[in-house]
């Protein structure tokens, strides 16, 4: 991805980002609130078109129209704010948009059976027992919709997984979870772009680190290359930061 | 010359009754070189009417032909512009007696209490005892008081006999149906103009009881005219709404053109149209009769 | 991963007991499903010899109540795909004038006059769809600008055309047509003659059809509305696109997401809505013969009425075809059944209007059960 | 802190630059501004010599306007605190109704009449609002089932009481009473009768009231609608209780945590409502003298139009009571202009939808740029 | 606060937790997500009425009818989802629920320019620069909201603070402000009640730690008595967490 802009009316949110993916890394997307991260991520995944800059995928320059064009070309995107409909079951939410089809007397039906065992089973996997496929996600705890969302990514054979700060409304066990999952993810040589907030969780996957700060890159780091203060600085900003840290014992 | 008259009814937008006014006051205008429009209530509010008679007072037309569809609402409207020197006739609903009294020139009309009474008397002539009235717009008081005219001239109580028949005709035919399956003892159906008659007629057409019951109706249809003349409908009182709209208009011209103004109330109604001497009305039902 | 599976496993006995029976009951039709089964057990008690269980008696409350289930589908599929159109009672008599006009003023062959009406509706069906997915207004208020603006056109255009607002003599210009009994005629009709013959149902006594059975045949609205629910409830539970519709309603950002083509289901909606609608206007047109300026008027209501007593969701996201067929059902036979019972015709607005409320109140309560909302 | 505030300064950089004649001019009402103004050119240059501005043509279309506006008052607070009313229709005519029973066929004097009738009206917004707020329900539902069970009954009680579906002769039962000519009379009768003296207004010509002008005062329908509309601008816009009606209809959970009592705001708009349809009916009845059970049918779609039209949203918590005055004001000016104008009635309609569906375009533009929403 | 329980239908959210604050203390309440922080605090704070158990305040018992009652008491709660209304201007939502009253010809109005001055400094004070007051509170950003928020509970001095998740979703700068307010909001007097999942924003703040699992009370322990590795522990619920971390490298 190459100088992307996006311009909201009067606001810029992108101000020429680029940023890059290979199969079987994580790289960690971080910055501020508001530092334009979803906005970069829904620029990739196909919700916004960019406003100027191009996106190319495996070596050719792509132009999504939406997400289903996203999808199709494999980049499979957990939003920030989930992407789950709260009223319908689990099995429908996970095989929303790409509805699995059975040909009776000609007409393509719902495989409703089929989709029902795939979520049954993938669930276990993640380690969520359902009470049936028919349960509505409304009944779900954010931790476990957060598992369905990822789960639906990687089943669906993701090439590029991005998850937008998956963590960030999760408890210890979960985050663990999330992250053991994003682990084992990137080993079936998926790429994943993960965005947070919080420098320990990014430190704990990531293979290459990208700063985002008012809509820039503040450029990108390898593994063992960094050190988590000296992220931490670029995300905040700098030298400002000191005064608080003495205060608060460096804890944060 | 080119004198400009209004024609306010209370009527809403739909009622299809009122097609044969408007071509009445379209070809007198042709007729006489007069400016006419039609205005109404579009939900056929009453108060909204008594509005549109200050508004079109207030437009400054020569005279204003209005129907005094509810005394109390309207008769200081009228009168206020009888008074800034618009002359009125009053025509459809309402009395004689009435119009004197809101100052207007004359009346025209079929008084709706007085028609639906004399076609009770005629029902009761003919040896019936109970009845349906089909009003397909309870709201309107003057529908009201047909089917209230019409039983008192039977002699009987109104009571349950008024059906709330709705204006949709699914919703009339059926429930004219039902009813009629409940009280299969009724005598006589009174409808109060084609948009109650024609879906009644296929009613009775499909529980058979067509030339069985005896049918009366208010006004005329292109339906209903062969209704009469199948046997299916006794009568239809005609109240000559084409005369209705007409004569208003050519009684304003000539009495803005030359003074002369008729010395008593035309009473255009009620005419009972029976099978006989049909072709005519025939011809012209829904569209000048 | 074994923690997890076991902390869930833990998590139960955070839940207390549902009984099994009560779980099985639960589903959205279970209101539809109670509805009807009181208000039929109401009226056998207090109806029953009225006439409203014979032959002819059953057929009025079932056309009646088809009627309602044709439009009641198309407005129960928008309503879950998360908008409404309150245009639905202005449709239906711009179509039927529309159809009277090319019909009988303009002398089209009828079929030509229904086909170009299917169309020419349909197409406002999709505009509709547009202005609410383009502006982002409420629905509400788009296609109430379409309530005024079609029902305009239906008193005018009559107007100017014929000086009529009321066009009649479509019947005769359908004689012959291939298309019309299509949406007019009656199936069944040998069953029901062989029926009157053997004595199974009554027969007229008196007048012209003397010795015919009195229900002699099916009305095709009758057909009409059983196809549209079996459609409608095919689409909705069994196929990838009523997966879509349930999504669009839910969350339509979120089914934006996950790559649901939000925009064209729902405009597809407002267009099967449009063409709903067109189907109940042609049924009339071609039963009456006539078509006029004050058809349809606040059906829009009552196919929203019959929706919801079905157990739909007023904002989108859940409901049920069947549930909104067995909605019409309980509206229809209610307001038949209170002209059967001889209960005062002006109360029943109030009937109407108290059935909704206890319909609502207890979908609501199924519907928290099943989904776990809040 | 030093760097947070930094932080916001440079943040600037990232926002294009708004002009500030721009800024000053986006307020809610400024649809409502530029639609009257426009509304008003139209009219002046079309339709200024039909006698729409001379005294009598003013006071037409003003009456007109008021009518509206006191319903759409009572409309707009309820909308702003997140619900609408569907059943203010209803509610005018049943109110008109009741006095008329309770003065005519009861023989009550007038004020007893008047005042009975506003506690039950209130009573039956406050039932409505109650219900809203015990099952959840969405106020649509339940107040179009209050629509049903009110126009039933006023249908009902005067076919069963007097025989009749309208009431005449409250003018003679209000003779001499003290509270009716609050309701139905006139202010300012010395004014216009000077203006008609000094010859500055025309006069009647003939009958009994020759020589007075013919706009003898202004109607306190009138009055009312401006007392109205001064009282919810100042409840919503300069008091405690104003803010929380906002917050209501904002988020009413977020409001909740906050200390708003949100389930009494709701429930007092819902009353509020009541009372502006009830005031709507009694200046009606008063005037008129009868009442009928035609009166209000679809006024609450006039309502919520008018407060569409002025810049409110239907989802609530946002608008202005002068912009819902406006939107009434150009409801009524082009409802009466058009008549003026000599346009076949009958399209009526369509304009209304046009003008709708425009007004609400435009209005959206503006709340966009005040509210910097997405 | 003693044996709160609640239940939610067939939920048991609450299974008898016991509860206390002291002034000039930040007491942290972390558990696991559906732990049931929230509905605890929500109790606490006249939302949800316990099912059973009674709050003391000041060693009286109280019986919150709804939140105004716990406002009027002293209790203050920024809530997780944000208690602001995107719609209103800023001013209006600070003072919502408070507002200022001033009488004009005997009429009680809302002073406004009042509510508007002191919304500006106070929003200066925390280092927010508006446009205007009557900017809408839908234009800023997350962690602005949550500002504002915080702001206005401290403003209309509460005796007892309670923040729920306040830094979930917040950037290392907008948590460094969040946690020195709370610090300057304790050392004022007030009682704070700290909910987070984040172990280190507990520990930077928290006098005091209770750890809350399954809608039961797991202890609660001294600043200092406790290391956050164990405190961790406490609220992954134990000893399954060690194979996950040792994967992920212990940084999470
Ligand atoms: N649809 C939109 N219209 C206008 N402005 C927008 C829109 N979406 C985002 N923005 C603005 O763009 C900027 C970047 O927002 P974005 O959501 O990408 O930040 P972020 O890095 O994801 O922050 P967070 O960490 O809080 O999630 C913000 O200033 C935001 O207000
Ligand atoms: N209104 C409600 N109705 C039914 N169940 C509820 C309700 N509110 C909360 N719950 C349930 O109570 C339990 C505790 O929820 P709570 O929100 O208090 O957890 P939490 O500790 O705040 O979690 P998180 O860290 O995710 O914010 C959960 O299982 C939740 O599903
Ligand atoms: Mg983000
Ligand atoms: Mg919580």
């Amino acid at each position: 991805m190459k100088n992307i802009e996006k311009h909201f009316g009067s606001v810029i949110a992108l101000a020429g980002v680029s940023f890059d993916v290979k199969p079987g890394e994580c790289h960690c997307l971080l910055g501020d609130n508001g530092a334009g991260k979803s906005t970069f991520i829904k620029t990739m995944s196909g919700v916004h078109k960019p406003t100027a800059g191009e996106i190319y995928f495996a070596g050719r320059p792509m132009h999504f129209e939406d997400p289903r064009d996203a999808i199709a070309a494999g980049i499979a995107t957990v939003h920030q704010h989930l992407a789950m409909i709260p009223l319908m079951s689990v099995s429908r939410n996970f095989f929303m948009g790409n509805e699995p089809v059975r040909k009776v007397a000609g007409i393509r039906l719902l495989d409703k059976r089929y989709a029902d065992e795939v979520t049954m089973e993938e669930m276990r996997k993640m380690g969520i027992n359902l009470r049936g496929p028919d349960q509505a996600v409304g009944t779900l705890s954010g931790g476990e919709r957060q598992t369905v969302a990822i789960a639906r990514a990687v089943y669906f054979g993701a090439k590029i997984l991005i998850l937008d700060e998956p963590t960030s409304a999760l408890g210890v066990r979960q985050t663990s979870n999330v992250l053991a999952t994003i682990d084992r993810v990137r080993k079936q040589g998926v790429g994943v772009v993960f965005i947070s907030h919080n420098v320990r969780h990014a430190l704990a996957v990531g293979d290459r680190f990208t700063v985002l700060n008012r809509g820039k890159t503040l450029g990108t780091a390898k593994r063992g290359e960094i050190s988590p203060e000296e992220l931490q600085d670029l995300m905040a900003g700098g030298q400002e930061l000191a005064e608080l840290e003495g205060s608060l014992g460096g804890t944060v | 010359e080119g004198e400009k008259y209004i024609l306010v009814s209370h009527a809403p937008d739909s009622d299809s009754w009122w097609n044969t006014i408007k071509n009445g006051i379209a070809l007198a205008g042709e007729q006489m070189g007069v400016e006419v429009e039609y205005r109404n209530p579009p939900t056929g509010d009453l108060a909204d009417m008594a509005r549109i008679i200050d508004q079109a007072a207030a437009s400054g037309p020569n005279g204003i032909i209005t129907t005094l569809a509810d005394y109390d609402v309207l008769k200081e409207p009228i009168s206020k512009a009888v008074d800034s020197g618009i002359d009125v006739i009053i025509m459809n609903t309402g009395s004689g007696e009435q119009a004197r009294e809101v100052g207007a020139l004359m009346y025209v009309g079929q008084p709706e209490y007085d028609a639906g009474y004399a076609a009770g008397l005629r029902a009761k002539g003919d040896g019936m005892g109970s009845f349906l009235c089909v009003n397909h717009s309870i709201q309107q008081p003057t529908l009201v008081e047909r089917c209230q005219g019409f039983a008192d001239g039977l002699g009987v109580e109104l009571g349950n006999s008024m059906l709330d028949s709705g204006a949709d005709p699914a919703e009339i035919k059926n429930r004219v149906l039902a009813y009629l399956s409940a009280n299969p003892e009724t005598d006589a159906i009174l409808t109060l103009g084609p948009v109650s008659a024609d879906p009644t007629l296929l009613a009775l057409e499909e529980n058979g009881m067509a030339g069985d019951i005896y049918f009366g109706t208010f006004d005329l249809g292109e339906e209903i005219v062969k209704g009469i003349k199948s046997g299916v409908i006794q009568w239809g009182i005609d109240q000559q709404p084409f005369l209705q709209a007409y004569l208003p208009v050519v009684i304003l011209t000539n009495y803005h053109r030359y003074g002369v103004l008729p010395g008593n109330n035309i009473n255009s109604g009620p005419g009972f149209v029976t099978a006989d001497g049909l072709e005519k009305i025939e011809e012209f039902a829904g569209e000048y009769r | 991963m074994a923690n997890a599976t076991q902390s869930t496993a833990k998590s139960d006995e955070r839940v207390k007991e549902i009984s099994a029976i009560r779980k099985a009951l639960i589903r959205p039709e279970l209101g539809g499903i109670v509805g009807t089964a009181a208000v039929f057990t109401f009226f056998l008690l207090f109806a029953f010899d009225s006439g409203m269980f014979n032959s002819q008696g059953i057929m009025n409350w079932s056309v009646v109540s088809a009627q309602f289930m044709i439009i009641a589908v198309g407005a129960c599929l928008l309503m879950i795909a998360g908008e409404f159109d309150l245009s639905v009672g202005s449709m239906i008599g711009f179509a039927g004038i529309l159809i009277a006009i090319f019909s009988v003023s303009y002398g089209w062959p009828v079929w030509l006059a229904i086909l170009t009406t299917f169309v020419l509706c349909v197409a406002i069906g999709a505009l509709n769809g547009w202005i609410v997915i383009r502006t982002g207004l409420p629905s509400f208020i788009v296609t109430l600008a379409f309530l005024f603006i079609l029902r305009g056109f239906t008193i005018f255009l009559p107007q100017v055309i014929e000086r009529k607002t009321i066009i009649g003599g479509v019947s005769d210009a359908a004689e012959g047509d291939w298309l019309a009994p299509i949406f007019g005629g009656k199936v069944l009709q040998g069953l029901f003659t062989w029926l009157g013959d053997a004595g199974m149902i009554a027969t007229f006594e008196r007048g012209a059809n003397a010795g015919k059975p009195v229900v002699d045949g099916i009305p095709m609205l009758i057909v009409w509305a059983i196809v549209l629910i079996i459609f409608g409830h095919v689409l909705l539970t069994k196929t990838k696109f009523g997966n879509w519709i349930f999504a669009a309603g839910g969350d339509a950002e979120a089914a934006r997401n996950s790559g649901v083509p939000v925009n064209r289901v729902k405009i597809l909606m407002f267009m099967f809505t449009a063409f709903c609608a067109t189907v109940f206007a042609v049924c009339q047109v071609m039963e009456f013969g006539s078509a006029g300026a004050d058809r349809g008027l606040l059906k829009e209501f009552e196919a929203i009425i019959a929706v919801v007593i079905g157990g739909a969701l007023l904002t989108g996201g859940y409901g049920s075809v069947l549930g909104a067929a067995l909605g019409a059902l309980i509206f229809g036979v209610v307001q038949q059944g209170l002209f059967f019972a001889g209960v005062e015709s002006s109360l029943f607005r109030v009937f109407l209007g108290v059935i909704l409320l206890g319909a609502v109140i207890l979908n609501t309560y199924i519907r928290r059960i099943i989904t776990g909302e809040r």
